[in-house]
């Protein structure tokens, strides 16, 4: 019980910390790229959740990440959806997308997997290029609306700062987060695993496994969809490029990094590796050059190669080797 | 689920194959077999290497459609079905190469197969997951110790934290038996258990053959080692080039010239 | 000539082989008898460089070289006919039996070896153009066994020649094997199910059990032992 | 009209020359080790550099030609660096996801190292032939352009017989249709490994060249390329190497056609709609594979 509780006090310590972050750091710059990193990290778990834990090698997460925000831009822009909903309804469009994408997975793996869900977002990425009327094109839709202020009663809030947007992200990452560990530590969440680990040895239990997949194609589509969305109404810019190949390659090397199929590895990853790309930026000067892309590259060969579980796998085995005692798995931010 | 016509002895028929028969390419692998088989029995399937034994289990447990004939479980003809849905009608396997799910701890890989799949679908499951009180689903008290429960009866209860992946080489083949009895089947048909196994691992695993037997599930047997098969049978079937060449009690078969033939070899069949 | 020492091999945690000893001498006929997932296959690829022992020695004309790697072994003539006819199908038939000869030099050596195989397997000769996917069961595993002799072996092992073939066909077989073995400067190490028939060939055999070594004798002896007549259907 | 259509077809056997070009050492690479290799497309981006560079110095056809060979040999080392350092050491445990993963670090890290040294402007290389162009029956096309067509069906007719003729090549063919047979008959499949990587990048450096004269020059180049190749590969069945030059044809002339007739805009996407309606219908390809050995 007293490990409980203690583990209770610290994500209570956490989720404080993270409060008022905002507060005591003011600077509009870096909440700017804290928020992009609350987005990130969206991305990170719902590609993790596919990748991770069902093993589906989807490499058009872009896509998904696109239509979210071009759902919830144009619901806003040209129906007059309050950006509330339109977060929403990016999600399920993008999961009724997700939904699609799922047949293919359904008969194809590894590499066919591969391009077939990078031909996916490709495809969809022209579309938005071209359906000019639409998405205007390449320029991209800008001057997408804020999200509309909350008023209860005296109570307000409105959305204009980074700082706001702070809060909305820190929400919907500890929702998505929360959501997430429950998929996973689930009868849901085993049944993922079973059909990653062996799918003929899942469809012997009795594992509906076209099911499965298409349900975790929707699912992780959702979220990544919501992050779309997120990111639509805060940079209030969105262009063909959030269904480029690159975000997809970001988002899977964050959560390669930080340790794929764990639960704290996508946040790990996402969140350091913002931040890190970040600071590197500010080193271009001396190095005259822009290295932060070359050091992803570099740094998910070397994950590969030395580090499988990524940061969670470094983490956990510096934990064991201090407490010599372990109990096999289940490190990071699962709770017992 | 239909019940088989109508009860008239003590023994029902649970499972009845009529001239199911498998090509690949074109080869026939399994040539228009017979045979049924009673409820609570254990049932040996033997043969040489080659001899289409796996095959015909594949096809009973769905995992690749016959070309010709029918299987009929409890009355239902399920030849062609898929392997998830045969498993939720009550027949379980285990492989001859083990398919454990391998990043799964011991206890998990159980708890995936109590799952009630006849029920819950994975949408219900997700969102079930969601709505769940606080604390892990997966360990809900009463999965949770039918699983542990299933660990004791294969007996690798201490091992139940362990990743599969780590286990001995033995353990994982119990384990696999653990999880094919979670989803709590009326048939098991275990393909080679025995493989690998060293003699005092062998006693083991005979005893917990029976004991499953005992719990008044109908086991189907693949088996190479021949102590294991004469020890637990209660009947026999021999295949040989795709075909039955004979089925009966284990004594009879055993000296059937046509079995010893078969695996002695010597003359070859065109001359008999 | 070979002499197998005390070797153990692994998969992974499943030990495949226990301190497994076997010799054969110049000129042998031996059998290696055992049940599925007894070892044999192991036994072989050990013994060929490809799944190389964890422990004990596998000694050759004297040398050791359980730590060479295969092509080294294939090179000293230790040629290894796999199970399961494992051809290259979108190869022809020439092509597959140059590849046996892939180590060899001497074209007009070759060449000779090449004439003996289609003297002995004329259907080879028939289907030379034909890409070895479309042969049938009983060619494919000609084939492979003509693949071997290509390769010029001092001693060559023979992975289950009859598995999967019709009774025909498989007297074929063991009539080739019986004729290259007569003809040829050889020691053949020949793993089989059909055990009378392999006793009968054989000058000596092994029985392994379970990774371990279990009877050792003569064929005659091996065919008279009760164990061996009993396990043996369940082989 | 028809010559409108004979012209396209025209331009789509050219680009479908080079296409097919990449994809050869993509479809070899993964026949003989199973990689998907989705850097692959970065080889023809240093291959283009190194014509780029070359060129400065040596400008002209001489320059042209010298660069073919010198991209041939500088990718081919690049190949197999890469294969030793990076894909070598994950034989053993790798699983698709890894060999993906760590090509796709690969394709960050070229394509990202590419753009510190050699900046991010795209560059050109200059047309050796000056613009010249050659006329037969109503179809035009540039001298440049033939020169690339016939230079890639050079490279592949000599592949091709290094492949059906010598010791090595059949010993490569014999690799990727059973390892394990191979290595019995006493090849180094070491020696193989490094071979095909070598071969491979090499003909992709090759390609990089003619590519690069024919579109522009650019670190973030290499993507496309990959991609196409990975269309070509799955369209000819993943380790068929005749598949691949046919399958490189089809979606040359398909882009070409199907650009001209269908929608321009989305003519890079039709080898991706393609390759989905060909999956969903035969999911190893058109000539597809047998499930592996």
């Amino acid at each position: 019980m007293s490990k409980r509780l203690k583990h209770r006090l610290r994500s209570v310590a956490v989720v404080a910390a993270l409060l008022i972050l905002p507060q005591v750091v003011q600077e509009r710059y870096f909440l700017h790229i804290v928020v992009m990193a609350g987005i990130y990290t969206i991305m990170t778990m719902s590609w993790n959740l596919l990748a991770g834990y069902s093993g589906q090698l989807n490499l058009g997460h872009a896509a998904f990440f696109g239509i979210g925000a071009y759902s919830s831009a144009l619901l806003a822009m040209k129906l007059g959806v309050s950006p509330w909903f339109g977060l929403l309804g990016g999600g399920v469009i993008a999961g009724f997308f997700g939904f699609l994408l799922g047949f293919p997975a359904l008969r194809l793996s590894g590499p066919y997997l591969a391009i077939t869900t990078i031909g996916f977002a490709e495809i969809l990425r022209l579309v938005a290029v071209n359906w000019v009327d639409l998405t205007r094109g390449s320029l991209g839709l800008s001057g997408i609306p804020l999200l509309t202020p909350i008023r209860l009663g005296s109570w307000g809030m409105e959305f204009y700062f980074e700082r706001d947007y702070y809060y909305v992200v820190l929400a919907a990452v500890v929702f998505t987060y929360f959501c997430m560990l429950r998929f996973t530590h689930s009868e849901f969440g085993v049944s993922l695993q079973a059909l990653r680990d062996d799918e003929q040895g899942a469809q012997s239990i009795g594992i509906h496994t076209s099911q499965y997949k298409l349900a975790v194609f929707t699912i992780s589509a959702f979220f990544a969809g919501m992050a779309g969305g997120l990111f639509a109404h805060f940079t209030r810019l969105v262009s063909p490029d959030t269904m480029s190949l690159h975000v997809t390659f970001d988002t899977l090397t964050m959560t390669m990094i930080g340790g794929l199929g764990t639960t704290a590895g996508p946040i790990l990853g996402a969140v350091l590796l913002s931040l890190l790309s970040e600071w590197l930026r500010t080193l271009e000067d001396f190095f005259r050059m822009d290295i932060r892309l070359v050091l992803y590259g570099f740094l998910l060969i070397l994950t590969i190669r030395f580090m499988r579980e990524g940061l969670v796998g470094v983490v956990r085995a510096l934990k064991e080797g201090f407490s010599s005692y372990g109990k096999g798995r289940n490190a990071g931010g699962d709770h017992d | 689920m239909a019940k088989a016509g109508t009860p008239v002895a003590i023994m029902t028929e649970i499972l009845k194959i009529e001239n199911l028969t498998k090509y690949f390419g074109g080869l026939c692998a399994v040539d228009s077999v017979s045979f049924s088989l009673d409820e609570k029995v254990i049932m040996g399937l033997i043969g040489p290497n080659g001899a289409g034994k796996t095959t015909l289990v594949n096809m009973i447990s769905g995992a690749i459609p016959p070309n010709h004939g029918r299987i009929l479980f409890n009355g239902t003809d399920i030849a062609g079905h898929k392997a998830h849905a045969i498993n939720n009608r009550g027949i379980a396997r285990t492989f001859q190469v083990v398919r454990i799910f391998s990043k799964l701890t011991a206890l998990e890989n159980v708890m995936a197969g109590l799952v009630d799949r006849r029920q819950k679908g994975p949408w219900r499951l997700a969102f079930a997951s969601l709505v769940g009180g606080f604390g892990k689903q997966s360990q809900n008290p009463e999965n949770r110790a039918a699983a542990e429960g299933l660990l004791e009866l294969v007996g690798i209860g201490g091992y139940r934290d362990e990743l599969a992946e780590n286990l001995p080489y033995a353990l994982t083949k119990r384990l696999e038996i653990a999880r094919a009895l979670a989803t709590r089947p009326k048939l098991l048909l275990l393909d080679e258990p025995s493989s690998g196994l060293n003699p005092a691992e062998l006693v083991d695993q005979i005893a917990l053959i029976r004991e499953i037997n005992k719990q008044g599930i109908t086991i189907l047997i693949i088996e190479h080692v021949m102590k294991v098969i004469m020890d637990i049978s209660d009947r026999l079937v021999v295949i040989h080039y795709g075909k039955k060449i004979a089925d009966g009690k284990p004594e009879a078969v055993y000296t059937d010239p046509n079995v010893v033939e078969a695996y002695l070899g010597g003359e070859s069949h065109a001359a008999r | 000539m070979l002499r197998v020492e005390e070797i153990n091999v692994t998969y992974g945690k499943a030990v495949a082989l226990m301190d497994v000893s076997l010799h054969l001498e110049r000129g042998e006929l031996v059998t290696l008898l055992g049940s599925n997932g007894a070892g044999k296959s192991t036994l072989l690829k050990c013994v060929s460089g490809i799944k190389p022992p964890i422990k004990g020695r596998t000694i050759f004309d004297g040398e050791e070289i359980q730590k060479l790697p295969s092509h080294k072994i294939v090179q000293r003539g230790i040629i290894h006919v796999p199970e399961g006819r494992a051809v290259f199908p979108d190869l022809t038939v020439e092509e597959n039996l140059r590849m046996g000869a892939f180590c060899r030099k001497d074209e007009n050596a070759v060449r000779k070896d090449m004439d003996f195989v289609f003297a002995l397997l004329p259907r080879l000769q028939e289907r030379i153009n034909q890409s070895a996917g479309t042969l049938s069961g009983g060619e494919a595993q000609m084939l492979a066994i003509g693949r071997g002799l290509l390769a010029e072996p001092k001693l060559l092992m023979l992975d289950e020649p009859s598995l999967g073939l019709a009774p025909v066909l498989r007297d074929n077989i063991f009539a080739v094997i019986r004729q290259i073995y007569q003809e040829k400067d050889i020691t053949i190490l020949l793993v089989e199910q059909n055990a009378r028939w392999a006793l009968q060939v054989a000058a000596r055999g092994y029985v392994l059990e379970n990774g371990r070594i279990r009877l050792e004798d003569t064929g005659e002896k091996l065919a008279a032992n009760p164990h061996v007549q009993r396990a043996y259907l369940g082989y | 009209m028809e010559s409108l259509f004979l012209q396209q077809t025209l331009n789509g056997l050219i680009i479908g020359s080079i296409y097919s070009l990449i994809a050869i050492g993509l479809t070899m690479i993964f026949g003989v080790m199973k990689i998907s290799n989705f850097a692959h497309g970065d080889y023809s981006m240093v291959g283009a550099y190194t014509a780029v560079f070359l060129m400065a110095w040596v400008p002209g056809w001489m320059g042209w030609v010298g660069s073919i060979i010198a991209a041939a040999a500088v990718v081919g080392i690049l190949g197999i660096v890469t294969e030793r350092l990076i894909f070598r050491p994950l034989i053993g445990r790798w699983t698709d996801i890894d060999i993906i993963m760590v090509s796709i670090g690969l394709f960050i890290l070229l394509e990202n190292l590419a753009q510190l040294f050699f900046g991010a402007t795209p560059q050109m290389i200059s047309d050796p032939f000056k613009g010249a162009t050659v006329h037969i029956g109503g179809v035009s096309t540039s001298v440049l352009r033939v020169f690339c067509f016939g230079f890639s069906c050079i490279a592949i007719g000599a592949l091709q017989i290094f492949l059906n003729r010598s010791k090595l090549g059949v010993a490569i063919r014999a690799t990727s249709q059973n390892r394990f047979a191979a290595q019995l008959m006493g090849v180094d499949i070491n020696l193989i490994y490094t071979l095909t990587f070598w071969v491979g990048a090499a003909l992709a450096g090759v390609a990089g060249v003619l590519y690069g004269t024919t579109f522009a020059v650019h670190p973030l180049m290499g993507a496309m390329p990959t991609l196409k190749a990975f269309v070509v590969t799955i369209l000819g069945g993943m380790g068929n190497i005749r598949g691949a030059i046919f399958g490189g044809f089809i979606l040359g002339i398909a882009e070409s056609l199907g650009g001209n007739y269908l929608a321009m805009e989305y003519q890079h996407a039709i080898g991706f709609f393609i390759i989905i309606l060909v999956l969903l219908l035969r999911p190893r390809g058109l000539f597809g594979a047998k499930e592996g050995t």
